[in-house]
């Protein structure tokens, strides 16, 4: 544990930050453009060419709007809030692997901020901390919309963690890791988890949906039954904090779906380590880092695309889904997984 | 880390627990000092089982376990204390949906 | 045989009388169980006088190595005589009595009778402790549904006084048990060995238990006040059989068994006897009530025993067994009395009575005969057990201060023989007053058990030898363990 | 074994049954059968086979005692469902579940009689507490037993906590949770932490067992819980959970030395202090027996202050005789109007039979010989006479027996020495015919003990 | 006594694996502070009464916001902490599933098992019916 160590990682955090940070801001633009392409309009075009420059006009607004914290509220909680949501949103990229190692100057240095051993446990213990972001938010304005979205946000949240964490066992049971730079490593053959666990990436995938508050689960914001929903109160920063929370959590989700279910950073339909061998692994990082930020793209882009096609469940409808329809498939789906792998491996039981 | 920062750690966590129950009067933060108690615990049987993991690679000590029955243990504590988060805010939901009150005074109450 | 023929006998019968409600129906049977136990009991000193029909020994507790042993040795066959004897001389002489649910009131004395039996003859310490307490606990009830106004304070007290004593008895035969080697027998109790610390605690939590029952002073304070609440049939009980549980405690559990200590303490508690029995006789000699009156004359008469006991010689342990038969009937005698003036007038205020000598010559006659003998007059029983007594503490060389016994013993007959003809002079002589005037002589179940009473008294006080004779084993015995002899 | 698994199953079994019967009666039957088979089933593991056979690691160890425990037990709970499932149906509208959480109770004093290592006395004292703190709540509407459920489970969540830390520091001491290691390894190495572990498992279950001074949860709590489950935890939880004390003590304190017996005698006296003293103040007699059942827990102390042969076989026999006792009084409290002692007057008028029985039974308790609360007493005396030291405590025990006779026959005195007439709900002649074995049985086993003390011999 | 847990599976991670987290948490919480410092003082601030009251759909605020809610959430709540605590049990099977093979299957079953019929008794008990 050198001072060149700590300096390395320093820089891949910033980096990784600024870059999560510049991802969430173009997806707000890139929202608004699908969804303009989907209803047939144009969406924003004014700033810069083709409307380049409105994430940052958006964002400068923010800062430049005044900052009301209502006086029945409580002061430090409602600041809290969105502190954590947003603080929360930037912890998960610690453990995703960017790409494979690069050499600089003689230092091997890993894309990846962290190569912990609980690599899966940690997202979810930080996803789940997730809740608290809007729950403390709905709380502490003291409003009676966003304590009862902030109830129905926390609720929806952690039940489908639940789903979330029993649908990810299947695959751990095919890796034996919870280390996520060891679950790429293993794809890297190309056969990715989605092959091995359909249904569990598609479990995954609702609930990832669902943690992110998007649609068609976005009950917590439903406009037309609860104004604006937890953030209702919040202005200025604040509520751009709970919005990019929102897009952080977003594009970590892609990343950790991609991660997960989809190779990393492996590149579809090459051998990276020959390629590697041929031109360098510095360029091979980089492009796997590019492999990787396509798949993200995509998963970015189902989002939206959901999002202007499927209309918002019931609530009762979403609680339902989740309860009694993942859990249980997310338990068949381990059990099957299960036994096939052990008939394959060990043979019948009997 | 030596052990003993990790008992030091674990103690005082402990005591802030123990204190918090015997000085607080709202339900529901005695709960969580409770809670806080079983946590110091927790953090105390891993080190102490990582420790012993680390006696019992030492032939010289002549430990008798491995040590991994301590953090077995661990899981049992988190889900003997899910169990009691349970059935412990179900009990301070129905008092509260009685009294309007979280606050621990029965010792006036209950006696008549 | 015997014994358990005399324990089954009143515990059936007593059980079963709680069904059975028609009280004349009830009150026949509890007299015939109680003279077929007398009779079974006069049958074991006569014609099954054999060891094999005396004794009966069976396992019970095989965990505890606690057996069911009885044995009748002369100290037994004479108080359960007693017991055996008063029981339907109870009966009868309260025949007239009126008790809400009779059948239970009997039922209860029966169950006490059984357990006092028990208690008498058991040859095993953890026998001995369950009829102790099964002679209680029936006393406790009876007392508390039946007796006087503050019967409940009264009876409370008075159990939980001898609950302690008895607690503490149960301590003491617990580490006789190990100290045995496991063994509640008393045939090993009297071999032991221990050493003076141990006897000494041991002697301590016996002694404390007989004492509170027999009671001795300081330990006496609940039995005025018990007996003067409870119905009379109990304080009979109480007094003519359940007094004698402690002396016989103590000759049959305490003095063989902790001699050493025994001697040692013998002092001390002969001192708190002579106590007793002076403060006893002074606080008589100012009671107004007849049963307190009797009640404290019984605390003299009972601490005269204890003093012989722990003064002992051969001649005083003889004189104070025959003297627990003794004083048994004649203080029976007294308390029937007492009944029946309380029957018929309501009162046990001996300034309200008077002149009864007039109305109920019978009575008289017969009452004067049992104070006689109470007061230990020459030709009565009593004489017999209480020179005996004095002659055994005069010689005793147990103890260095035998003269200032005896001479204490010796105020304490006079003073009892001033309490008890001033109270026969106050109540059957002097002029008649409103309340007696209309006063009849005594019924046929009344005369009849005085007059079996005052036979007895008669009897032993010309023909004491054969019950002598009965006791000297034992006597020998204790002597012998005391190294005495 | 046997024990464990069935009523684990009889539990979950009763929760469902609550979806599918919708008949109290027939749930109660359910329970009732079910408790047969379980009390079959362990009796039938005592004789040497075993339903279920699985491999524990040795962190349970299944011998006689814990066995026969088990038998007494479920016996005794098998008696108080006879006595009491009526009663237990009209708590609340979730009866299945109340039977069920009973059910979970047993799993959790089957562990807790036969566990061989720290983990499973933990597990076992959660499997108990937790469903009790549910039971102590279960009349929702009634403030008092809001309140009740409330403080016990601070409490008894409190007390949990400190038994964790005692056991962490045990095994940061031993490195192993086995009773066997930490037994073997008893003054090697880290003696300040196994120390320090012990106390703090000592208060803990000082806590759970309402050993004087950590009792004060108990009068409100057992007060303030719905009657019917205040009889349940009074007897069989409370003496499963001494029986779990007792293997600790027999194992671990047996082979450390003997520095803790004068914690322990002062941890006794004072147990047997504050309840009986308390307990002679109390104007109702459900309080009253709450702290009658504090004072008896200072008797179950001689179990372990005097840990020899004497003591295991009495705590059985302790145990017993208190749930016979305890469970019939309470069966007849239920059925009072009033719980105060006045509501006890002329209660031997009005229902004799009630009357009798609770005599019986409260004598018991007293301890007066003819009953089998005598020889309960009894062995617990005479073990702590064995034991030889501290003669004191044996005395002072006696004297608090003593003050005990005296709240004990107050009930007595009300129901027959005082005028008055109290009312009960109906009573059937079954429920009578039932409280006249349960007393016949005391005083069979008080007069031939024998009976249950040649299963004793370990 | 072989026991199977989480770190036996894979090479045991190091404090020092842990250390850039701990720099990741310095920098979000540092950004999210800062930015959260310096915003009010950027804004206007002209705070009036009306503005400062919680937003009600235009009338005046009534009464306090903080009452209690529906049992419903609170149920799902519990029922969360419960399942997921199960869930965790999983964990260390899973990733030791291979080295347990079929007996740690079969026990897993029954653990699936109860997890189920817990499941099933709350679906039937109606914790989960949202529909009133």
């Amino acid at each position: 544990m050198d001072l060149a160590f700590i300096l390395e990682k320093l820089v891949l955090i910033a980096v990784i930050i600024v870059i999560s940070l510049l991802v969430a801001l173009y997806t707000t633009f890139g929202e608004r453009k699908v969804a303009g392409y989907i209803q047939d309009r144009y969406g924003p075009n004014r700033a810069g060419p083709g409307g380049i420059f409105q994430p940052f006009a958006d964002g400068i607004k923010l800062f430049m709007k005044e900052d009301v914290i209502p006086s029945s509220s409580n002061r430090f909680l409602f600041i809290l809030g969105p502190g954590i949501a947003m603080t929360m949103a930037m912890l998960t990229s610690a453990v995703i692997p960017w790409g494979n190692e690069i050499t600089i100057a003689g230092r091997t240095i890993s894309l990846q901020i962290a190569d912990i051993n609980i690599g899966i446990l940690y997202v979810f213990g930080v996803v789940s901390m997730g809740v608290y972001g809007i729950m403390i938010g709905g709380w502490a304005s003291n409003n009676k919309f966003s304590l009862l979205a902030a109830l129905r946000g926390a609720s929806q949240m952690i039940s489908y963690e639940l789903a979330m964490g029993l649908s990810i066992i299947a695959l751990l049971m095919l890796t034996g890791s919870l280390s996520l730079k060891t679950i790429v490593d293993q794809q890297s053959t190309g056969w990715w988890n989605f092959f091995y666990q359909p249904l569990g990436f598609l479990i995954f995938l609702i609930c990832a949906f669902a943690e992110c508050n998007r649609t068609p689960f976005d009950l917590p914001e439903a406009e037309s039954e609860l104004n604006q929903g937890y953030h209702q109160e919040y202005s200025s920063m604040k509520l751009g904090f709970y919005l990019f929370a929102e897009y952080v959590n977003m594009f970590i989700s892609s990343a950790l779906m991609s991660t997960l279910y989809f190779g990393g950073y492996d590149i579809p339909f090459v051998n990276d380590a020959s390629m590697g061998q041929s031109i360098g692994t510095n360029w091979l990082a980089v492009l796997q880092a590019v492999s990787l930020f396509a798949k993200v793209g995509f998963f970015l882009f189902f989002f939206m695309w959901v999002r202007w096609t499927i209309p918002r469940f019931r609530y009762d409808q979403l609680m339902k889904l989740g309860w009694k329809g993942l859990i249980p498939l997310a338990l068949f789906n381990m059990v099957i997984t299960g036994l096939i792998v052990l008939i394959k491996e060990n043979g019948w039981p009997f | 880390m030596p052990i003993n920062s990790y008992i030091f750690v674990a103690i005082a966590l402990f005591s802030i627990g123990v204190i918090g129950v015997l000085t607080r009067r709202n339900a529901i933060i005695i709960f969580m000092c409770i809670e806080l108690m079983l946590n110091a615990v927790n953090l105390l049987l891993v080190a102490f089982s990582k420790m012993h993991l680390a006696d019992a690679a030492n032939p010289a000590l002549k430990v008798a376990t491995n040590g991994a029955d301590g953090q077995l243990f661990v899981f049992f504590i988190m889900v003997v204390a899910a169990a009691e988060v349970t059935v412990g805010l179900a009990i301070i939901v129905m008092m509260y949906r009685n009294t309007h009150s979280v606050d621990v005074n029965f010792l006036n109450r209950l006696k008549n | 045989m015997v014994p358990v023929l005399l324990i089954l006998i009143p515990l059936i019968t007593g059980a079963a009388l709680f069904a059975i409600r028609q009280e004349a129906m009830a009150k026949s049977i509890a007299l015939l169980a109680s003279l077929v136990s007398l009779a079974v009991m006069l049958a074991g000193m006569s014609v099954w006088n054999d060891a094999a029909h005396l004794t009966y020994n069976q396992s019970w507790i095989g965990a505890l190595n606690s057996r069911f042993h009885f044995a009748l040795d002369g100290m037994s066959q004479l108080l359960c005589l007693l017991t055996t004897l008063s029981f339907p001389i109870i009966f009868y002489s309260t025949w007239n009595n009126q008790y809400p649910d009779h059948n239970r009131f009997l039922g209860l004395m029966l169950l006490s009778q059984a357990g006092l039996l028990g208690v008498f003859m058991s040859m095993d310490a953890m026998l001995f402790y369950f009829f102790w307490e099964l002679a209680l606990i029936p006393l406790y009830f009876l007392s508390s549904r039946w007796g006087g106004e503050k019967r409940i304070q009264v009876t409370i007290k008075f159990f939980v006084y001898t609950f302690l004593g008895s607690l503490f008895m149960l301590i003491g035969l617990i580490m006789l048990y190990f100290k045995a080697g496991g063994s509640f027998a008393w045939a090993d109790f009297v071999k032991l060995n221990m050493a003076p610390r141990e006897e000494m605690a041991i002697f301590l939590m016996l002694a404390l238990a007989f004492a509170i029952k027999m009671p001795l002073f300081p330990f006496h304070t609940w039995q005025p006040d018990t007996y003067e609440q409870s119905p009379t049939p109990v304080t009979m009980i109480l007094s003519a059989i359940m007094a004698k549980m402690g002396i016989f405690g103590l000759l049959r559990w305490l003095a063989p068994v902790v001699p050493a200590a025994t001697y040692q303490w013998g002092d001390n508690f002969a001192t708190l006897a002579v106590v007793g029995m002076l403060y006893a006789s002074f606080i008589a000699m100012r009671q107004d009530d007849l049963k307190k009156l009797v009640a404290y004359s019984s605390i003299a008469h009972i601490g005269l025993m204890i003093l012989a006991v722990f003064a002992p010689s051969y001649s005083g342990l003889q004189g104070v067994m025959i003297q627990m038969f003794n004083h048994g009937i004649n203080i029976l005698g007294m308390w029937i009395v007492v009944n029946v003036i309380e029957q018929k007038f309501g009162t046990r205020k001996i300034s309200e009575l008077g002149g009864l000598a007039q109305k109920a010559p019978v009575l008289t006659i017969l009452l004067v005969i049992v104070a006689l003998a109470n007061i230990a007059m020459p030709l009565t029983n009593a004489f017999i057990g209480e020179f005996m007594m004095f002659n055994g503490v005069l010689g005793s060389t147990a103890t260095n201060f035998g003269v200032a016994y005896a001479v204490a013993g010796i105020i304490t007959i006079i003073l009892g023989a001033v309490y008890t003809l001033k109270m026969i002079q106050k109540v059957f002589y002097g002029e008649t007053n409103a309340l007696t005037a209309n006063a009849t002589d005594i019924s046929f179940n009344v005369q009849l058990s005085l007059a079996i009473i005052v036979v007895a008294i008669l009897l032993i006080g010309l023909f004491p030898n054969p019950m002598l004779s009965l006791t000297s084993d034992l006597s020998e015995q204790i002597l012998g363990r005391m190294n005495l002899k | 074994m046997n024990a464990i698994i069935l009523s684990a199953i009889l539990g979950v079994v009763l929760m469902f049954s609550g979806i599918f019967v919708s008949n109290k009666v027939m749930l109660k039957n359910i329970a009732i059968a079910g408790m047969v088979l379980l009390l079959a089933v362990n009796i039938i593991e005592m004789n040497g086979f075993r339903v279920f056979d699985v491999n524990t690691r040795n962190m349970l160890q299944f011998n006689r005692f814990g066995l026969l425990f088990n038998s007494i037990a479920f016996a005794a709970t098998l008696l108080y469902f006879l006595l009491s499932a009526r009663d237990i149906t009209r708590v609340g509208i979730n009866v299945a579940e109340y039977f069920a959480l009973i059910f979970f109770i047993l799993c959790g004093v089957a562990l807790v009689s036969s566990f061989n290592s720290l983990l499973m006395l933990f597990l076992g004292i959660e499997i108990i507490s937790i469903p009790l703190y549910i039971l102590t709540g279960s009349d929702k509407r009634n403030l008092k037993s809001n309140e009740a459920a409330l403080k016990y489970f601070l409490m008894g969540t409190f007390s949990t906590g400190i038994m964790l830390m005692g056991i962490a520091l045990i095994y940061g001491a031993k490195g192993s949770f086995s009773l066997d290691t930490i037994a073997a390894t008893i003054n090697q190495g880290r003696d300040a932490w196994f120390y320090a572990g012990l106390l703090l498992l000592l208060i803990s279950m000082a806590f759970k067992v309402s050993v004087a001074p950590f009792h004060f949860w108990t009068p409100d709590v057992y007060d303030g819980a719905p009657t019917v489950f205040t009889s349940f935890m009074a007897t069989i939880v409370k003496a499963a959970v001494f029986i779990g004390l007792v293997r600790l003590f027999d194992i671990i304190f047996a082979t450390s030395g003997t520095d803790w017996k004068l914690m322990v005698a002062v941890l006794t006296a004072a147990t047997l202090l504050v309840g009986n003293i308390t307990a002679i103040f109390q104007q109702s007699v459900k309080r009253m027996l709450a702290y009658s059942s504090i004072a008896q827990a200072g008797f179950m102390m001689f179990a372990l202050f005097s840990i020899n042969s004497y003591s295991k076989e009495g705590i059985i026999l302790y145990a017993l005789g208190y749930s016979l006792a305890t469970v019939g009084i309470f069966a007849v409290l239920v059925k009072m109007k009033d719980y105060t002692f006045e509501g006890f007057n002329g209660l031997a008028r009005t229902q004799p039979v009630l009357a009798a029985t609770t005599t019986v039974f409260l004598l018991s308790l007293a301890g007066i010989p003819l009953t089998i609360g005598f020889f309960a007493k009894y062995f617990m005396l005479a073990s702590a006479v064995k034991s030889g030291s501290h003669l004191w405590l044996v005395f002072f025990a006696i004297l608090m027996a003593v003050v005990s006779v005296y709240y004990y026959f107050r009930v007595i005195q009300s129901m027959y020495f005082k005028e008055g007439a109290a009312e009960t709900e109906p009573v059937s002649s079954g429920f009578r015919w039932l409280l006249i074995g349960v007393a016949a049985v005391i005083i069979l086993l008080g007069i031939f003990p024998n009976m249950v003390l040649q299963y004793l011999y370990f | 006594m072989n026991l199977f847990l989480l770190q036996n599976a894979v090479a045991a991670s190091t404090a020092v694996d842990y250390l850039p987290i701990a720099l990741q948490i310095i920098c979000a919480a540092g950004f999210v502070g800062l930015t959260l410092g310096i915003s009010p003082f950027l804004g206007p601030n002209r705070k009036t009464a009306e503005k400062l009251e919680t937003f009600e759909s235009g009338i005046h605020a009534v009464g306090n916001a903080r009452q209690p809610v529906a049992i419903k959430y609170f149920l799902v709540a519990v029922l969360f902490v419960l399942f997921d605590v199960e869930v965790i049990f999983f964990y260390p099977y899973a990733v030791n599933f291979r080295e347990l093979g079929w007996n740690g299957f079969w026990a897993v079953l029954m653990f699936v098992g109860f997890f189920i019929s817990g499941f099933y008794y709350i679906l039937k008990k109606g914790a989960l019916q949202w529909e009133d």
